[in-house]
């Protein structure tokens, strides 16, 4: 960015707009989660995927515009980039373990279990 | 040392290591970023382990996410957006210098981010009443209705009503599974984690409040008010991605 | 397992010990042949060399490929037990071992097993992490509680060998140690007939099951018959393989995963039942009958059996719980495990 | 080299004013914003939590001398290498080189009158030395016996030690790691002087900023994690219990994404710490600038994706077990990028055998093997044999103290006339560095062999025919002990009867070697502009080389 003398000043009307945006996707990812869109289009996670998406348009338009990105140098853009970069390696990475693994787990017993009131026969 | 600090106009203080107050709001705002970089990966380790145990149990954390209030959840997003765009206004009356407009915005900002908190306390209260808080009194079993109280089943009735109505039928479980309360611990820790960074956050912009008093910015030097309307903004996209995760995954 | 893994260290050994004499080598060589010999000496300027520094980059990285896809494949056999193996129970607590056979005998920090043959270890813990390594095998596996982790080998030499917890789990880590005796196929025998009279787990697991009052199972609950590694629909459209991880989650949490057609009319066994336990009502299941088609793949027609499983664990259904402890080994045929030099 | 008697015969000597003695009161240095300052605070308390580190260390080792152990108490055993390696990872080579080098260097190397936050600086000091007076508080009412690793669910449910208040203290720890690497990320950003390009960044830099990276996006996976233990050891109610249905293994793949990256922050420094040395004692550039800054960035980044082959044993998927023991391999490929690289430096140079290029050199020789055995244990077939056994302990030292530590050591040998404007006693140098040399490779070596025969770490008592290895290494333990105090002692011996170092005794290049030593407050006169490439000692006139 380059430097001038003043901020970049964005008009309120800007602030607004993106408001309603907000506010209206809310309105579409609660219309979305009451629909069993996996039933409906035979697919596996498609209701978490449309919401994950609408969130994630959320989160952009905040970034973009409330956060300021959009007008933002470039090492910004990179920063605001990497975090999620990182977050993405961490869910997916720790996620091929979870999804390949040939056993789920099951659960345990209690480290500290009493013997069973009536013994099950002379041992 | 590090007192000799050049004063450019009353109000842009630029500190001695930096050159020009340009180079100073740089670093601050980049400064700032990777601190939200920090934070994305601090809240990250939460989803990825909410994620993973969603993964491992899925039937025991939809039954969590049914025992959520979903209605309270989208009030309270609605609340939160509203709250950042105050604040984001709060940023742009800092950048046109004008001190009063900041408290004015700061000021309705604290204000929509305390009625999400109360909204919060609310939704804990009800999860208290419904024997749904781990360590203190988590139940499989669901409460009769004459241990509710009147509030919160006025909420339940509210919700029998309203999953009566949906299609397919979403199933609620007359026992909750025994690994639902994976799913509570998750829900206070996260959202725990999260309100508290919005009381960090209240507690920072009454000190902003009273330096926008005592005329500290200007349209020059507004540093403070802009890196804490980025953290603000952040906490709420924790927020946006909160609300699906623990409130609206319903469907069988 | 013992010699690949040891083809692949002194292989890794020998490129390691290479690359340490080059690099100490050039170090020595050009301190003293470069040496600085007066405080003004400048020296010229070197140009890079994008092929020397490419080369850098190719062979390390060839060498790694090599490196992994060996060492990969070793792992993998390794993590693949025969499916003729011999299931002996394991079950790891602070600070010991315990150690069940199929015949019946219970041991402590020790385990007793014939050689030549493969031995598949099924193991948990009731407790922390510990981890049940045996150095001369070269093989170590994390046993986890809430899970069963295996791990396999076949003993090539009569002896004795230590098993080392590898996990740190607590004050008397050091403790948690013990004896693999492996012996002679006959001198196991002896040692079998010699012990203690034991029931067989699959027996306990009959007398548990009927004190217990599972007598649903094939009216109002699922038939265990033929359950053993079948294929099980659930109440969600989903399917299973009934291996041991599902039958202890069905034991200990019923509700979990529910077979189609059947309602949550199963009490949860969690608390009331100690692993040991766990361990002995499934090697019943077992002892009922496995799905054969999806214990080894085309092996047998499909459908599943009801006929004794022979080899895979040796149990009868005819071994009911009033007649005495088995004695007899089961019959080891040993098909598909060749013989192999261990150690 | 040495300063000119006469000079200061005929001109009275004037106390030039320096970071040093600008202020002299105990409050001028508790309250300072001044990096250097900061730098040498941080010096201090790593040193002291090192000793405290080293004393586990030596319990250790003294109780393996006979296989039944000679403490009495296993549990007192499991306390002394838990302090040991808790204190040693967060509360020495975490901080080491990035703390004490990094505060005190990157604003002179990138001609800076400071950090970008000089406040957060001395905050992040503070939070250190609070985290500090925390564990030590775990030590008195009378430790912890996690290992450092806090593998649940032994740490969170059946650990009757102190473990909320550790975890505490780490968290405090990792934020004060946060706000290091977030200062050196915008000071390089945004800081550096004019003319100062990306690739006229000294190599240092480079590493520190790839550091500072790891710093900011690993620590706090981290954090979160201990929260996690923290409250489910303080509420006993399962996050990572089985008996909840949580899921251990799920606890390490946590923990180790930040603690596999976490030490390439204890190397990384130490790589920086080389590429100065290795060019200032060679009077070469380095053989590939480029590849050297890109191979730093490269292990920061895949750094990251390696993090389960401390878990191939552990009940992973085998397929996961796969990708990511390639990954693993893929990581050693930039690090034998360096090593060449500082190798081929060598080539045609102008070699002179300081001390601290005696430690370099031994770095470079002990991380290969320390690198080399890396590799072998991330080789899925190797490691189900090795791993948790003391070829891992062997490997994990020979990377973090011959890498970490000698790197440290060099750094200090290397700047200290910059920092005190003091000259040490070369002689002495050069024997402590051969003495650590040698006592390192007698107490790890033997280890590698008692690990490949199966020997498990963490054992207070072992079969007796480990015996031989374990009293070698107790034997190599004494004699690097020897070598770790001789520093100490010759080192402040120099500050009082040292001589004077002049600005720049290794002739060396680099903006922080033009200004006096010990630097102003303000670091420089006015602010530099550079106009060269790094390191182009050929650029030099021999006289212009030779002026001190």
């Amino acid at each position: 960015m380059a430097p001038t003398d003043h901020d970049h000043v964005v008009p309120v009307w800007i602030y607004v707009a993106v408001l309603i945006a907000l506010l209206v996707l809310l309105v579409l990812t609660l219309v979305t989660a009451f629909f069993d869109l996996d039933a409906r289009f035979h697919s596996a996670h498609l209701n978490m995927g449309v919401a994950v998406f609408i969130a994630m348009c959320k989160a952009f338009l905040i970034i973009l515009f409330f956060m300021h990105v959009k007008y933002s140098s470039r090492v910004v853009w990179a920063f605001a980039g990497a975090a999620f970069v990182w977050l993405g390696i961490l869910m997916t990475l720790t996620l091929t373990d979870y999804i390949t693994r040939p056993q789920a787990p099951t659960v345990a017993v209690s480290p500290y279990v009493p013997a069973p009131a009536e013994a099950p026969g002379p041992r | 040392m590090a007192e000799d600090l050049v004063i450019e106009s009353p109000h842009s203080l630029v500190e001695h290591q930096f050159e020009d107050r340009f180079q100073q709001k740089e670093a601050a705002t980049l400064g700032m970023w990777t601190f939200l970089a920090t934070e994305v990966l601090f809240f990250g380790g939460l989803f990825v382990s909410y994620t993973i145990y969603r993964h491992q149990y899925p039937e025991a954390f939809r039954q969590g996410t049914l025992d959520m209030k979903w209605y309270l959840g989208a009030i309270n997003t609605a609340v939160l957006l509203l709250s950042s765009f105050f604040m984001a206004l709060a940023v742009r009356a800092a950048a046109v210098g004008s001190n009063p407009k900041i408290i004015r915005y700061l000021v309705l900002t604290i204000v929509v981010g305390s009625l999400f908190l109360c909204i919060k306390v609310t939704e804990y209260y009800i999860d208290y009443r419904e024997r749904l808080v781990p360590a203190l009194n988590f139940s499989e079993a669901r409460p009769r209705e004459d241990e509710l109280g009147g509030f919160t089943r006025t909420f339940d009735k509210f919700d029998e009503w309203f999953d009566s109505h949906v299609s397919p039928p979403i199933g609620k479980a007359a026992v909750r599974p025994r690994n639902e309360q994976l799913f509570m611990l998750f829900y206070f820790i996260m959202t725990g984690v999260h309100a508290t960074h919005m009381i960090i956050g209240i507690a920072v912009m009454l000190v902003l409040i009273w330096m926008a008093h005592r005329r500290r910015f200007s349209a020059e030097w507004h540093n403070p008010v802009e890196c804490f309307g980025l953290y603000w903004h952040f906490v709420d996209i924790v927020w946006v991605f909160l609300f699906p995760a623990l409130y609206l995954l319903r469907n069988p | 397992m013992a010699w690949r893994v040891d083809l692949l260290f002194f292989f890794e050994l020998a490129v390691s010990a290479f690359f340490v004499m080059l690099i100490a080598g050039l170090v020595v060589y050009f301190s003293i042949k470069y040496r600085r010999r007066s405080d003004d000496e400048i020296p010229p300027y070197t140009p890079p060399n994008p092929m020397i520094e490419a080369m850098y980059f190719i062979v390390p990285f060839l060498i790694m490929l090599v490196m992994f896809f060996w060492g990969g494949y070793v792992y993998v056999r390794a993590k693949q037990p025969p499916a003729n193996a011999m299931q002996i129970n394991v079950i790891g607590k602070q600070w010991m071992w315990k150690v069940q056979h199929p015949e019946g005998p219970r041991e402590i920090n020790a385990l007793h097993i014939p050689i030549g043959r493969p031995i598949k270890l099924e193991m948990t813990s009731q407790d922390v992490i510990h981890d049940f390594g045996i150095p001369a095998f070269r093989i170590k596996q994390d046993v986890l509680p809430g899970y069963y982790s295996t791990e396999w080998f076949v003993a090539t030499t009569p002896g004795e060998y230590h098993i080392f917890c590898d996990q740190y789990c607590g004050d008397l880590h050091s403790k948690m140690i013990g004896t693999v005796v492996a012996m002679e196929p006959a001198a196991y025998q002896a040692w079998l007939a010699g012990t203690i009279p034991n029931e067989p787990p699959a027996v306990s697991g009959a007398r548990l099951f009927q004190s217990y009052g599972c007598a649903c199972h094939g009216q109002r609950a699922p038939t265990l018959a033929g359950l053993y590694m079948s294929k099980v629909k659930l109440d969600d459209g989903r399917e299973v393989i009934a291996d041991d991880d599902y039958l202890r989650e069905s034991i200990v949490e019923p509700a979990a995963k529910l077979v189609a057609g059947y309602g949550p009319i199963m009490p949860t066994f969690r608390g009331q039942l100690t692993e040991e336990q766990i361990f002995d009502l499934i090697e019943y299941i077992k002892s009922l009958g496995a799905a054969m088609n999806n214990a080894i793949p085309g092996a047998s027609p499909a459908g599943p059996q009801t006929q004794p499983a022979g080899p895979v664990n040796g149990y009868r259904p005819d071994l009911l719980p009033d007649q005495p402890p088995a004695r007899q080994p089961p019959d080891y045929t040993p098909q598909g495990a060749r013989p192999q030099r261990e150690q | 080299m040495t300063a000119i008697p006469f000079v200061s015969v005929v001109e009275p000597p004037r106390v030039r004013e320096t970071y040093l003695n600008a202020t002299h009161t105990l409050r001028s240095w508790l309250l300072t914003r001044d990096h250097k300052r900061i730098g040498i605070l941080y010096a201090l308390t790593i040193t002291f939590m090192f000793a405290i580190a080293a004393g586990g260390a030596a319990l250790v080792r003294i109780n393996l001398l006979t296989p039944t152990g000679i403490l009495d108490e296993p549990s007192m055993y499991n306390k002394a290498f838990t302090v040991h390696g808790v204190l040693m990872v967060w509360w020495f080579l975490v901080p080491s080189i990035p703390t004490t080098f990094g505060n005190f260097l990157i604003p002179l190397m990138i001609g800076a009158r400071d950090l970008a936050f000089p406040r957060l600086n001395l905050a992040s000091w503070y939070l250190f030395v609070i985290s500090a007076v925390l564990i030590l508080a775990v030590l008195f009412f009378g430790g912890l016996d996690t290992g450092w690793t806090f593998y649940t669910p032994y740490s969170s449910l059946f650990s009757n030690t102190h473990v909320t208040l550790a975890v505490t203290a780490i968290f405090i720890n990792g934020f004060s790691s946060i706000f290091t690497g977030l200062n050196f990320i915008v000071s390089i950003h945004k800081m550096r002087a004019p003319g100062m390009t990306w690739f006229r960044l000294p190599l240092f830099c480079w590493a520190l900023y790839a550091t500072s990276l790891i710093f900011v996006l690993a620590t706090p996976v981290l954090a979160i994690t201990l929260v996690l233990i923290g409250i489910e050891h303080l509420l006993r109610i399962g996050i990572f219990d089985p008996v909840l249905g949580g899921d251990p293994v799920l606890f390490q793949h946590l923990f180790w994404f930040y603690s596999h990256p976490v030490v390439y922050i204890q190397i990384l420094p130490t790589f920086g710490v080389a590429s100065e040395v290795v060019t200032c004692f060679a009077r070469k550039r380095p053989f590939g600038y480029a590849a050297i800054a890109f191979s730093s960035l490269a292990i920061a980044l895949i750094g990251f994706l390696v993090w389960a082959h401390h878990m191939f044993d552990a009940g992973i998927s085998p397929y996961s077990g796969l990708v990511f023991s390639i990954l693993s391999f893929a990581v050693a490929v930039p690090t034998a990028i360096k090593i060449f690289s500082w190798t081929a430096t060598l080539y045609k140079g102008s070699v002179a055998l300081e001390t601290p290029m005696l430690y370099i050199l031994g770095f470079m020789g002990l991380f290969t093997m320390g690198g080399l055995t890396g590799v072998m244990l991330a080789t899925l077939g190797l490691d189900m044999h090795m791993h948790d056994t003391y070829f891992v302990v062997a490997h994990f030292h020979y990377v973090m103290v011959g890498g970490g530590v000698m790197g440290y050591l060099a750094a200090v040998h290397f700047w200290w006339p910059k920092i005190t404007g003091k000259l040490y006693s070369e002689f002495w140098g050069k024997i402590s560095a051969a003495i650590i040399f040698i006592g390192f490779n007698l107490t790890f070596f033997p280890q590698y062999v008692a690990g490949y025969l199966g020997m498990p770490r963490r054992y207070h008592s072992y079969p007796p025919e480990f015996q031989v290895y374990n009293v070698l290494s107790t034997a190599g333990a004494s004699i690097l002990a020897v070598g770790y105090i001789l520093p100490l002692i010759y080192l402040l011996w120099s500050l009082k009867f040292g001589e004077d170092s002049g600005p720049n005794p290794w002739h060396a290049l680099g903006l922080e070697w033009t200004t006096p030593s010990p630097p102003p407050t303000e670091n420089f006169e006015e602010t530099p502009v550079v106009s060269a490439p790094p390191y182009a000692y050929d650029l030099q006139s021999p006289t212009a080389a030779a002026v001190t």
